[in-house]
């Protein structure tokens, strides 16, 4: 009983870290921008952020590092894609590829560092509270912080007119552009805004999630986070949901080895891809769903007045 | 004399290749219905997005109620009472009618005003819409509508529409006038853009006309004939076509019980459509955009392969589910709206661009034989007329009349014995619409069945012998041409013709007038 | 911690051609030996790879200007380690070491074109003339990390975050099982394994799954710090892994178990200057100086502190065996009778949980 | 203000020199690089550019590098052109690897050399059943082919696990992770004695003419690249995109697996965990910077080899770390794509 409370709360903060970036990007792609770059970006940030908790022992210092971080590579990409009218799937993966090595290379005297001691949380009274307690209210604030994102981006995108202009952008660019939006610049901001949230949780990962630095520490995190995305038809309360079903199956399996299981490890550790993919043909099935979703402009170029 | 609402003077715009605007001036009068009249590629639009701000001119100066203004945005525009209705619609099909004019609104309005807005408005002009439903489900006239009231939301001063009826049916026309002439009485001026004489002639009261990007007359047109506007805007009469007699065969295609959901979920699904082309002549299709012509011409081309068997036969085969290759086997041809992205790859060459329909150049083993599709391509280049930097250049480099004389010259040379065409000239220039039409013409001479889709009234009746009309999918029985006129046509665009049937047991050669 | 040859040495290379270089010239003043190392992990893991450079830095320390040391790290074991063993051999160095069991193939490639220089492999169990190789028996400090965690697990459950399937680390889940049960009857072992070496991520979900699970106390056959740093983060207890790790989880270390490649490096540079070296294998434990349980956290009871040194002691004058009979394995049956003393070869072939380990071995 | 104005013909003249300005303006963040870090910029590049290339022997080992990066991204360059974005041939890699193994396990000392062939003809069919399962997805359910892809990726490495520490694993291993090593008529033949280059190198090369007779000298590679430029256009001529689908992903997937069937038959010699080398990524940068051009692929996986190679030398000779690889790589692809701008756009310079 209460190992499955802990086993929700692991999901939860598993998930978390998904759910942060796959917003982040689901902000750029809401404005027609895909960045396969996420691995890149969010690698960066986790050593950006790591970096300067170390320097300035304050983990909220680290998290705006990650931030601005991942808002900088972003805005790379951004000026490549947005200005330059690259190929967004290539740029993207070009800074996948540079993400990780600039990472790595970057961060070789960070790699045994340590550290400050960090508190552990708990909601007072809340947290005391049989199962719940011990599932729910015992988080990072992060946690929270990611739900509140939720919320957040949910009356942004939905209820204000700054929302609307951002998905009149990622639906139709030729006729916001007509209407006299700065397509580009908005295009830009969303994409800068979504590389911050990836940085974000790149900074969560290397700093509370696995408090440390190696290279390649975010492991397909980005993916996953791209993956979500779609899996969840561009809608931010299904990317959290998905978020914590991932999370939910990739901490399960390490349950599961812990109670014992007989099942090969390795078909174990399959099992989060496997149920993406089987989401993401569900889910694809129906055109019409997708169509009134998906972002029509998403991972075309558009530059004005051609 | 009052301050003029709008005082243009002396703009240039150039693009790379062609000088959109050349030294254009023009002033509209506060109330004034002023129309700008050109042919395609005249740079009207250009000039209309000038003053709206979406485009920077780069000579010449703009004065609005008497004052200079450099006006930079679109925002900027509506700020200063500048309003436009643009020729391809500015909508997003994923919200609503009411979030889509509130985009188009830069007063710090909430989405519940706005909304209510719109009813007021809409009542006060008769432009019926609901403001919750996503613009998706609309149709093409209903968009319009809400393209109007974004414009009218902003209380202009100054209104542009630009070639506001290509989408309407004449009925709708009416309407719109209607509100056009209110808007005008109550002061406002309108910027009316349009290359149709009859309505320029009933609508405005003073007109420019462009030609080449240069201002080649200003005139009142209530004062004008249609020829001697015409006169003015392509600097001549249009070639007259000679129309020879009727002399039609045995069907070619036969199209019956076709009921087909579009695969597009905002698509239009077609409904029981019974439709036959004999050898020799020509069916148009007349309708506004939007009511099920794409989906059809899917179906016949092969595009969509979804209709049911025997819906479609061509020489008595049943086509209904064949590819288009096959179809093109069988001596169907078709010539597509776009041009560029369908009817050719814009990034390949011409040459490149005639495999698309035509394997004259594949060698054994799907080898290509290049020389022979260079000189294929040449061949058609030199016949047609086509301006072109030789078989290699890239289909984009073209302009869109002479890329339409490509494509439509390498369907004709397939020497097909069903020529399907859709705008044949939506968006080409007086000369080689002539052109164009004059080959379709010949075909039909030759014994070609020719079956012509488009949304130009005045083409369809100038090339077609019999008519039909397709609104909500549904299609209407043919009409001979001698016996429509563009009333009853324009009835049937909205679908009005089960009455219209009735009173003419047999449409075929039916002689009331309605 | 980063060397590169410098100008001399590039005079000296010879050229990058598989043919044997020439035969170092008998000189009044020798030239320094050139000693290379293959990492398959970054110098900075904090754990294996850290510990190998570790070993690297004594042999520096020990010889000075008589050796020249160079490494390569994140070696992947791969078609990739052939060219770089290739490389560091025709780049003159006459004393190559591997450091990763993948690494065996390759380097039983490499050797042959090389006949002067000679190879040394870690974990592995093929040899060449000149290839032989060398380990160290890390049980033994799981054993004693496994008295440990005996003595202090509260809900008598512990937890491994294993890496693979090989006979080193079910040989260590096992002996820390015997360890903790030779203070602790009741205790029982849950396992995760992470199929890698290296993932701190995962190494982190591991341990969290562990604790989560009921265990109090980790032990983690992986090469980072993460499974401390969790069970710092989630108070429990862990120990560290390779190298002294009290640093990532000052609380919650109860000691580190860790390997010290430096008097194996410093044997084998000794023995290649001296001409004695010959192929075979060895296999280095607390005796040597190869194995140590360091850095024990102070609230561990004195009595088992002293257990410990009883381990030791035995350890190093072979009077104790960690595996002797009776052991029972997970199916209740006798694996080792009593009094009977396991040899290398049973060591080396360990495919069965002992009793008190939970879960079923993979494959 | 600096602005892009639209070029009335794609400049054929940038077309070849964005490549070279790309690789001089990586080559100066270079230098910049090896200076702020103290390293004498000459030896850098020399490391890099030098070094790969100096000797047969070094030459030899550049092509083993480039073999399969070569072979995976022509197939890559084929599906690209198609519009459609297969970024999982890793996964392909490994099947076509394991379909290999499969078969070359089965060798003893008493098969004759048709174990090759045989072993090639796996690979392919490996990597074309794995790139396969995302047609279908893609096909059947319209699922997004890049996720569905990558994920693949994910589960093959798994598949892979499982064979080696499980039902694969070499008895007599002492339980490690690896299949037996393969019998020596399993080998792939090697081209010249002392070097690890074998006929992968010229299945490349014949890969590299096949590509480009297929896409520029066919009717069906035409139909092929059609539905990549300008779907509406493939559909209108009866192009079926399905097919095009299929052909993309089974040639690609196929390559992909013959790559992996070379690596494990070449210079790997059994399965280890450790196939996985991620040149099935590498490949996707590779076939960009060689514009999907078969010709430009061969120059491009040489050039990125030379960044691979350069960066292990670069270790043991500067004293640098590895990961500088993936920065060189990331840049060079970061200037190739802005640098190409220029074939489409020209620069102005406008108030
Ligand atoms: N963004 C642009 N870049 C390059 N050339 C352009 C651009 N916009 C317009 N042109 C060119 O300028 C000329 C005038 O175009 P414009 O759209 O103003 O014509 P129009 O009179 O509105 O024609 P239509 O009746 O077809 O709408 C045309 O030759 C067109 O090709
Ligand atoms: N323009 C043409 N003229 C004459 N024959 C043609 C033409 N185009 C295609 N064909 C022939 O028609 C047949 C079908 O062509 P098409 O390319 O449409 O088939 P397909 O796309 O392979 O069919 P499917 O879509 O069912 O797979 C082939 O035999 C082809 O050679
Ligand atoms: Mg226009
Ligand atoms: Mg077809």
């Amino acid at each position: 009983m209460e190992s499955t409370a802990l086993l929700i709360a692991a999901s939860l903060n598993a998930g978390t870290v998904l759910a942060i970036a796959s917003l982040g990007l689901l902000i750029n792609e809401k404005a027609g921008i895909v960045n396969l770059g996420a691995e890149g970006m969010m690698l960066c940030a986790a050593l950006a952020g790591f970096a300067t908790v170390v320097h300035t022992g304050s983990t909220v210092a680290g998290f705006a590092a990650g931030m601005a971080a991942g808002a900088l590579l972003a805005a790379i990409f951004g000026g490549l894609v947005i200005w330059l009218n690259t190929n967004q799937y290539a740029t993207g993966l070009a800074l996948s590829l540079f993400g990780g090595g600039f990472s790595a290379f970057a961060g070789t005297s960070y790699v045994q560092a340590k550290l400050p001691e960090q508190s552990t949380f708990a909601i007072p009274l809340l947290a005391d509270i049989p199962f719940i307690g011990n599932a729910l209210f015992r988080h990072h604030p992060m946690v929270y912080v990611c739900v509140g994102l939720v919320f957040g981006l949910i009356w942004f995108l939905f209820r204000t007119r700054a929302g609307l202009v951002l998905r009149s952008v990622g639906e139709s660019p030729e006729s916001a552009h007509a209407l006299g939006y700065p397509v580009r610049r908005i295009r830009l901001l969303a994409v800068m805004a979504g590389g911050a949230l990836c940085g974000l949780a790149g900074a969560y990962v290397s700093t509370v999630y696995t408090p440390l630095w190696v290279e390649g520490m975010i492991a397909g995190k980005g993916w996953i986070a791209l993956a979500l995305t779609t899996f969840a038809t561009w809608r931010p309360a299904r990317v959290l949901l998905g978020a914590y079903l991932f999370g939910g199956v990739t901490m399960l399996q390490f349950h599961l080895q812990g109670m014992g299981v007989n099942v090969p490890s390795q078909f174990l550790t399959m099992m989060p891809y496997l149920a993406t993919i089987v989401v993401l043909v569900l889910i694809s099935r129906n055109p019409t769903w997708i169509r009134v979703n998906m972002p029509a402009s998403i991972g075309k170029p558009f530059y004005p007045g051609s | 004399m009052t301050t003029p609402r709008l005082q243009l003077t002396g703009i240039t715009k150039r693009y790379p290749g062609v000088v959109a605007n050349s030294n254009v001036s023009l002033s509209v009068a506060p109330g004034e219905v002023h129309a700008v009249l050109g042919e395609n590629g005249a740079g009207k639009s250009t000039l209309m997005k000038i003053i709206y701000g979406s485009v920077k001119p780069d000579e010449g100066s703009v004065m609005f109620n008497g004052k200079p203004v450099h006006i930079r945005n679109p925002q900027e525009a509506r700020a200063l009472g500048i309003s436009m209705v643009f020729q391809h619609f500015s909508l997003f099909d994923t919200i609503t009618v009411a979030e889509n004019v509130w985009l188009g609104l830069d007063k710090s309005l909430t989405l519940n005003e706005v909304t209510a807005s719109i009813d007021a408005t809409a009542a006060e002009y008769g432009l019926d819409i609901d403001p919750k439903r996503p613009v998706h489900t609309l149709s093409v006239g209903e968009m319009q509508r809400v393209e109007i009231i974004r414009a009218l939301l902003t209380s202009p001063q100054l209104l542009i529409l630009d070639e506001p009826t290509s989408v309407l049916t004449p009925q709708a026309v009416e309407k719109l006038f209607v509100v056009l002439k209110k808007l005008a009485s109550e002061g406002c001026s309108i910027l009316y853009i349009s290359h149709k004489l009859h309505e320029i002639r009933e609508l405005c009261t003073a007109c420019t006309v462009l030609r080449g990007g240069q201002v080649t007359g200003v005139c009142n047109p209530q004062n004008e004939s249609n020829a001697s506007l015409s006169r003015l805007m392509i600097g001549a009469e249009p070639p007259a076509l000679e129309s020879r007699e009727l002399n039609a065969g045995a069907a070619v295609l036969q199209v019956q019980n076709l009921t087909l959901a579009s695969d597009d979920p905002f698509g239009t699904d077609l409904a029981n459509i019974a439709l036959t082309v004999r050898s020799g002549e020509v069916v148009g299709i007349a309708g506004v955009s939007g009511n099920g012509q794409g989906e059809l011409l899917h179906a016949l081309s092969g595009e969509d392969r979804r209709a049911p068997a025997g819906s479609i036969s061509v020489l008595g085969q049943d086509a209904s589910r064949l590819p288009p290759g096959r179809r093109r086997a069988l001596g169907l041809h078709f010539v597509p709206e776009e041009r560029l992205g369908r009817g050719a790859v814009p990034t390949l060459s011409l040459a490149q661009n005639l495999l698309l329909s035509r394997r004259d150049a594949v060698g054994a083993g799907g080898w290509l034989k290049l020389g022979a599709l260079k000189a294929q391509a040449e061949d058609i280049i030199a016949r047609y007329k086509v301006k072109a930097n030789g078989p290699g250049a890239a289909a984009k480099s073209l302009s869109g009349g002479n890329l339409q004389k490509f494509i439509v010259g390498r369907e004709i040379e397939a020497q097909p014995k069903l020529l399907i065409v859709s705008q044949p000239t939506w968006g080409v220039d007086v000369g080689a619409s002539a052109q164009i039409r004059g080959e379709i013409l010949r075909l039909r001479d030759a014994g070609c069945a020719v079956l012509v889709v488009s949304e130009e009234l005045d083409e369809l009746f100038e090339i077609s012998d019999r008519l039909h009309v397709i609104a909500k999918g549904r299609l209407s029985p043919s009409i001979d041409r001698a016996d429509a006129t563009v009333e009853r046509i324009g009835e049937w665009m909205s679908g009005l013709w089960d009455d219209a049937a009735h009173h003419h047991k047999n449409k075929e050669t039916a002689h009331a007038a309605a | 911690a980063l060397i590169g040859c410098g100008k001399k040495e590039e005079a000296a290379a010879p050229a990058a051609a598989p043919a044997p270089a020439p035969a170092a010239a008998e000189a009044p003043k020798p030239e320094p030996l050139k000693v290379a190392f293959a990492y398959v992990g970054p110098v900075g893991d904090g754990g294996w790879t850290f510990a190998h450079d570790n070993g690297r830095k004594a042999v520096e320390a020990e010889f000075g200007d008589k050796v020249v040391t160079s490494f390569v790290e994140n070696v992947p074991e791969s078609a990739d380690a052939e060219r770089v063993l290739r490389d560091l051999a025709g780049q003159g160095n006459k004393l190559i070491f591997g450091t990763t069991f993948g690494y065996m193939e390759p380097m039983l490639k490499v050797a042959p074109d090389f006949k002067d220089v000679k190879f040394e492999h870690a974990t592995g169990y093929k040899t060449a003339e000149n290839m032989r190789t060398y380990d160290s028996r890390t049980y033994e400090g799981a054993y004693m990390a496994g008295v440990i965690a005996g003595s202090m697990t509260k809900t008598n459950t512990l937890g491994v975050v294993a890496s693979i399937p090989i006979p080193e680390v079910i040989r260590n889940i096992n002996s820390f099982t015997l360890g903790a049960q030779s203070v602790n009857p009741k205790v029982k072992t849950k396992v995760v394994w992470v199929n890698g070496w290296f993932d701190p991520p995962k190494e982190t979900e591991a341990a969290t799954s562990l604790i989560n699970g009921g265990a109090d106390v980790l032990m983690q056959n992986t090469d980072s710090s993460a499974v401390l740093q969790t069970a710092e983060k989630m108070g429990k207890r862990a120990f560290g892994w390779d190298s002294d790790m009290t640093a990532y989880g000052p609380k919650a270390h109860l000691g580190s178990a860790v390997i010290n490649w430096g008097p194996y490096y410093i044997k084998a540079v000794k023995d290649a200057l001296e001409g004695t070296w010959a192929t075979g294998g060895v296999w280095w434990g607390h005796k040597e100086g190869a194995i140590d349980m360091v850095s024990i956290a102070e609230d561990v009871p004195a009595e088992t502190k002293a257990k410990i040194d009883t381990i030791k002691a035995g350890l190093k004058d072979g009077s104790f065996s960690i595996w002797k009979g009776p052991i029972v394995g997970q199916d209740g049956k006798e694996v080792l009778a009593k009094d009977a003393v396991a040899d290398d070869k049973f060591l080396g072939g360990i495919k069965f949980y002992v009793k008190g380990v939970e879960g079923k071995l993979p494959n | 203000m600096l602005r892009l104005e639209v070029r009335p013909q794609p400049s054929a003249r940038w077309g070849y020199a964005s490549p070279l300005l790309a690789l001089a303006i990586t080559v100066v963040i270079g230098v910049i690089l090896f200076v702020a870090l103290g390293k004498d910029p000459v030896r850098g590049l020399q490391v890099f550019f030098w070094e790969p290339v100096k000797s047969t022997y070094a030459l030899s080992e550049l092509m083993v590098k480039a073999t399969p990066l070569m072979i995976i991204a022509l197939g890559l360059a084929v599906c690209f052109r198609s519009n459609v974005w297969n970024i999982g041939a890793e996964g392909q890699y490994l099947i076509g690897a394991i379909f290999a193994a499969g078969v070359a396990l089965t060798a003893d000392k008493t098969t004759g050399g048709w174990i090759v062939p045989a072993i090639i003809v796996a690979g392919v069919v490996g990597g074309m059943l794995w790139a396969g399962i995302t047609a279908l997805l893609r096909d059947r359910f319209n699922a997004n082919e890049i996720l569905v892809s990558l994920m693949l990726v994910y589960v093959a490495i798994q598949v892979l696990n499982y064979l080696v520490y499980g039902p694969w694993k070499d008895p007599m291993g002492y339980n490690f992770p690896q299949t037996k090593t393969f019998e020596s008529v399993t080998q792939i033949p090697k081209l010249m004695q002392g070097s690890r280059v074998n006929v992968g190198l010229l299945l490349a090369l014949a890969g590299v003419a096949a590509v480009w007779v297929f896409l520029f000298r066919t009717y069906s590679g035409f139909a092929q690249q059609v539905g990549g430029l300008a779907p509406a256009a493939a559909r209108y001529a009866g192009f079926s995109s399905r097919k095009a689908l299929w052909i993309a992903l089974l040639t690609s997937g196929g390559m992909a697996g013959m790559a992996g069937a070379l690596e494990v038959a070449g210079p790997i010699g059994q399965l280890t965990p450790y196939v996985p080398a991620g040149y099935g990524f590498a490949a996707i940068i590779v076939a960009f910077v060689g514009r999907l051009h078969p010709v430009g692929i061969v120059f491009s996986a040489i050039l990125m080899s030379m960044f691979y190679i350069g960066g292990e030398l670069a270790q043991s000779r500067l004293g640098l770390p590895k990961s500088i690889t993936g920065v060189f790589q990331g840049l060079l692809l970061f200037a190739l794509l802005a640098c190409d701008t220029l074939i489409a756009y020209r620069v102005v310079w406008k108030k």
